[in-house]
């Protein structure tokens, strides 16, 4: 056992701070670590200042533009990202569909889309959830039915994160009714700007626009844009999910979010209630961020550690847990949640509500903190 | 001692229950009515007033009913339970009850009988911008020159403010203590924004605005200024609990409703626990509610300053567990405002954040423990 | 709504608090107030001044000793007994054996019982678990067989409170194994000085001796001991578990305890910490307390309230809360749990720990917490 | 960096484990133990002795093996699982490492080998009674005349101090600061006592007892003393981890195991969810306590006196989490001292407030929050 970095990983996160605090634009990271929102052109702008270095998509084949990391090296990588307010790459692209592409795709899938996805030439959008099939995905009823070499595809997708500003869409569906559940599914790959698809927003408490729904009216799909075989689409998508395991936890950011909240209501801090709750967190944070690096270490090759439930949940719950603090500070402040920027009271004062509110989302999306009770009684305890 | 209401009160739940009922039953119609400004249906506000709703808690002579706390939290309670918008709160309770505990016999009259009648809407403008629930009001300063007076300083947030027809200000006074003001919305700067919630508030600028003392000029009026921000809290507090029994009752239907892996989620006992944990929270947080809204009629500044804090300190906890779960348990639908559940969750945070927060009440409880020696219902 | 107790009811209250604080001997309201253990005799005795002045069973009918008290009323000196530090009547006698004999005894039980069972000159033991029947009551094995006029009782009882000073146990039995698990159940009064009977003491994590095992070896019952009908049993038991309501929550004596604590350590009341905790914990007290008074005004005879449930829950959870408190303000002075009264700790922090652990029984005992919460999750809210 | 045992560390663990599990793996075994003074088994610390362990952390100069934290780590870990009663805690990491940190080169030679080779009892006397965890013992004064040092006053909790053959304690000095003192048990007074556990410690009473200074007489060493006991804490726990270990594995076996309404408990999804939460406070304590037995190694202070502290309140947590649901999932039987899981969550009580109690360390880590932007790891 030892906690210092080795001289090599000590050089490589200090390659990497500089990096990302000289090259990706302050104006991001601010935006970044203000908790202000992203446009689509600074996510774009900011994917291509790492694409350009090769910090993309680390986590992909060489091949493909990624890296032979350790995976504390990933890790750092994550956390450096973090730490420096990098939006971190697109999750549907680099962590999502580019794998899966790598892994299961076409050589002509491969060079058609994996370095337009790298640079987020190409921005996609997860077509997954349906309104009846959330935890429960094998039940989705969107149907793609073959006509000639095509796919015709009917059906509705929702809570679909940035749709709007989506170019394609990978998604699920189903091509045989007839089997069982998951063996009926398939993986298809849909140009959005195909006649039939529609892109309709979904108002957030927040009052931000995030998700949409997605619907398919005879949207008709060559055949080529197929991933895997036929049926194959349920082993794609635990595929996929899997890879969500990087970046799970989002230590790094929340950590930047509890320092920052430290500066902007300082004077609070005289208040010892105050003052324990924040030591509280940060105790929280510490052994999450251990955690962690913990679960990097016993980490082998591509088969996600199953403590990575831990760190949805827990990482989940102390996103939540600063936002929440950050609301109790900012006080009647927070009462001006749609004031514009000329209103007297602070900026994260005004948005610590929309951030509280929409932050709810963190332990609902993405495998919600229920299923991950569920893995690690089942998969851990083997209750 | 009875926890129970009274014929007339359960006829005027009832009558209230309905009228908000025909109106936002359907949350759309909320939606929609939050969507423009002034945030909230001039139709019903005048309804309201026809019913006599408005006119609750001011006297007969005034233009009022003369009604009592437990049928102004029975109003705030039916006001929560739909999210009704109209600022019953923030015009009636709170600016309202500051006319009626200061304002002189023709002040009064005036204005809460053309209130009571649903022909004006009051704000109350008591607090400074990074102000934390305090009856002084730094941020803003009232000047005498001559007979004349005049207010400089910005009020934020001031809940129906770009709305109001008149503002009752706060403001510190030339010789210490703090008092109020009648100012007119043509003689500030008012920019009207939305809460989280849609509810509406507004910065006012006042830059030597003409003001007219409410009451005796120039008398400190902080203790009846904290009066009535408690009695506000508590019916703030009444408001809440509308809003946590929606949330339960639709947060059981979805679980006996939605499927999920083929059966409704009320088959997944993690679920029904926690749905049993939310109902836990919910009685507690009644029983603080009605116990605080009867300490009222009991008249003792310092007892209802102290129930103010502790139905704060139990309905800020209930709220937050309860929204929050409401949330979890529906799961993606409850994060859209479509719905009503989250959108309620943000309500209570406003209510919250607006009247004072849990942490605020625990610090004032914490403070005070030493002083007796167990709390006693009655 | 209304406050304010009635005059009848704050007379009735008053001299409630006049009889308990001057005619229960101080030196007995002393050992409860300060949370050590209650001899024996200490509980006879208490019992018996209660009884002389009608206040030992006043839920009883009134033939029986009982009081024409409204809920309220009940309700006041329950409160008050635990103000003062009175112990309450022994449960087994006062709330479960004696109602069920009033309701479904014979005429010759009831006389033959009911006066000594008041009194406490018998002094009753609770045989209802066994090892393989705690929350699933009705799977219990201990069968009773007729012989004769005679039942024969074979089997184990276990958690059996004070089982040490019982001289009559009530107990479930199987007196039918043919038909369905409730169907066959019937209850026996058992004499515990019978030949066959053994009781055997169970230790605690507290050092304590407060449960027992109970085992019967061919023990020979009369007849006339059984009460109501054979296969009667679980209805009894039914009605015996809904009695529990009076007395379920014990906000008066957790009252009491959270008094005191800050009186014990009223040094570390500088701490905001802990004057946050005090105050967190006396509000929830404020809460159930006045839930406790709002089910008791909406209680109807007999049926118990389903509120009574969320009673227990939070009961226990404050109880529980409570002695954690008092555990953290004793500190190192905890570690002398089993030192003798010559230690130079104090003693209210050498009984923290005990009492912390033994404690947990709280929401173990009578009905655990996830009974509770299935109770309000089902009748309540109808999940 | 790295969180894995080498092989070394990784046999060390098996044949402690081995040796522990032949005695407690049995929790009669341990009853039957702890039921007689000295409440350990005299024979098992002579082969904790034999296998090298007593002297696993002092140097082979002074008769020890000179190993690292994390091995020291490892045995309190083994220690834990199974509730071995030895005072391994008290008396070798704690006034052992007091002699080691603080005796002079013949006094560590002297006592460290006498304790290694399990020859010796130790016992630290650091507290007087109320006392809370200050290097500070200012209930025992130091006296000094002509060349003689006398301790008169009470120390309270001493853990093993009814035993020890020797006790260690520190004391309140003439000109001011802390001192520690070698008193032989024969010049004081002791009452032993059991802790909640069934630990054993004692009251001992110092009345003008003829003392030894340990290192040089009269210094001041209230850092050292502060700098054992966060050693002692962290090692601690590691000692409440292998309780927590214990406790979720049981808790897991008893709900795949026990039987109600006629399907195993696990059927019974709120019980398994509880379950998951548990697991999750067990590995955030687990990783705490790697990295603080870690910090160690780096030898500053500082470093390790924060690390004491942040490693206590998420222990002192996690020990209350796991320790109650492990009872309250059990159901009765967890309640008896004839099992297993009861008695570890009180021994996980007397490790916690014997060392320090997570609000000690919330208080110390609230009032740094100010001193750093983040709490990094590495």
């Amino acid at each position: 056992m030892q906690l210092e970095l080795s001289p090599t990983d000590a050089d490589f996160r200090m390659r990497m701070r500089e990096f990302f605090t000289s090259q990706v634009p302050q104006e991001i990271r601010d935006t970044v670590l203000e908790g202000r929102h992203l446009t689509h052109d600074q996510i774009v702008e900011s994917q291509r200042v790492l694409n350009a270095e090769g910090l993309a998509v680390p986590h992909w084949p060489t091949e493909w533009g990624g890296q032979d990391w350790t995976e504390l090296q990933r890790h750092l990588w994550h956390e450096e990202m973090q730490r420096a307010g990098v939006p971190l790459p697109l999750a549907f692209n680099a962590s999502m569909i580019g794998p899966v592409l790598a892994q299961f795709g076409s050589q002509e899938q491969k060079k058609r889309f994996l370095p337009a996805t790298a640079n987020l030439d190409i921005w996609w959008s997860q077509g997954f959830s349906e309104p009846d099939a959330g935890s429960d995905l094998a039940s989705l009823r969107t149907s793609a039915v073959r006509d000639g070499d095509d796919w015709v595809v009917n059906g509705q997708k929702t809570w679909t994160t940035l749709g709007q500003y989506g170019d394609w869409i990978f998604t699920l569906v189903r091509t045989d009714p007839e089997v069982k559940k998951q063996a009926g599914i398939s993986m298809l790959l849909i140009d959005m700007t195909s006649p039939g698809v529609e892109v309709r927003p979904i108002e957030l408490i927040d009052g931000g626009h995030e998700v949409n729904e997605v619907w398919f009216s005879d949207v008709r799909v060559p055949g080529d844009l197929l991933v895997g075989e036929p049926g194959q689409g349920w082993t794609i998508a635990k595929f996929l999910l899997g890879n969500e395991r990087v970046g799970v936890a989002p230590v790094g950011a929340t950590k930047r979010a509890l320092a920052r909240l430290k500066v902007e209501a300082a004077d609070q801090l005289d208040d010892p209630l105050v003052r324990a709750r924040v030591a509280e967190l940060e105790n929280d944070l510490l052994a999450l961020e251990l955690t962690a690096l913990r679960v990097v270490a016993h980490s082998s090759d591509g088969a996600p550690h199953p403590a990575s439930s831990i760190l949805k949940l827990r990482g989940s719950e102390l996103q939540q847990a600063v936002s929440e603090l950050a609301l109790d500070l900012a006080g009647p402040a927070s009462l001006a949640a749609r004031a514009d920027d000329d209103s007297p009271q602070a900026g994260w004062a005004r948005r610590a509500a929309p951030t509280y509110l929409n932050l709810r989302k963190a332990s609902i999306y993405g495998g919600s903190n229920e299923v991950q009770r569920q893995i690690i009684s089942r998969t851990i305890l083997g209750l | 001692m009875d926890f129970t209401y009274d014929d007339e009160q359960q006829a005027l739940r009832e009558s209230v229950r309905g009228l908000l009922a025909t109106a936002y039953a359907d949350h759309d119609a909320r939606r929609r009515t939050v969507a423009d400004d002034p945030g909230f249906d001039e139709k019903m506000w005048s309804r309201l007033a026809e019913m006599g709703i408005l006119g609750l808690p001011f006297s007969e002579a005034d233009g009022g009913v003369g009604a009592g706390p437990v049928e102004i939290g029975i109003v705030c309670q039916e006001i929560g339970r739909v999210l009704a918008p109209e600022p019953y709160l923030a015009s009636v309770v709170h600016a309202g009850g500051l006319v009626a505990a200061c304002g002189t016999p023709e002040q009064k009259a005036d204005m809460l009988g053309r209130l009571s009648a649903g022909e004006i809407v009051l704000a109350a403008a008591d607090t400074s911008p990074g102000g934390r629930w305090s009856s002084a009001n730094d941020g803003v300063r009232a000047s005498l020159d001559g007979d004349a007076w005049t207010l400089t300083g910005v009020a934020d947030p001031v809940v129906a403010g770009a709305r109001a027809d008149l503002l009752v200000a706060t403001a510190a006074l030339p010789d210490g203590g703090t008092g109020l003001f009648l100012v007119s919305p043509d003689d500030v700067q008012r920019t009207g924004y939305a809460t989280a919630d849609l509810t509406r508030a507004a910065t006012v600028t006042f830059d030597g605005s003409a003001a007219t003392p409410l009451g005796t000029p120039g008398r400190d009026l902080s203790a009846s200024i904290a009066i009535i921000s408690d009695l506000t809290r508590i019916m703030g507090a009444n408001q809440a609990l509308g809003v946590m029994q929606a949330q339960v009752r639709a947060t059981t239907a979805y679980l006996t409703s939605r499927k999920q892996f083929g059966v409704t989620l009320n088959t997944f006992q993690a679920l029904t626990f926690r749905a049993a944990d939310m109902y836990v929270s919910l009685e507690m947080a009644q029983s603080m509610v009605d116990w605080a809204t009867m300490t009222i009629a009991g008249g003792d500044p310092a007892v209802v300053a102290d129930a103010a804090d502790r139905v704060g300190l139990t309905v800020g906890r209930s709220g937050r567990h309860i929204g929050q779960e409401a949330i979890q348990l529906h799961g993606g639908i409850a994060m859209t405002a479509e719905y009503a559940v989250g959108v309620g969750t943000a309500h209570l945070e406003v209510l919250e954040q607006w009247l004072g927060n849990r942490s605020h009440h625990l610090s004032r409880l914490a403070a005070r423990v030493g002083e007796h020696e167990t709390v006693d219902a009655v």
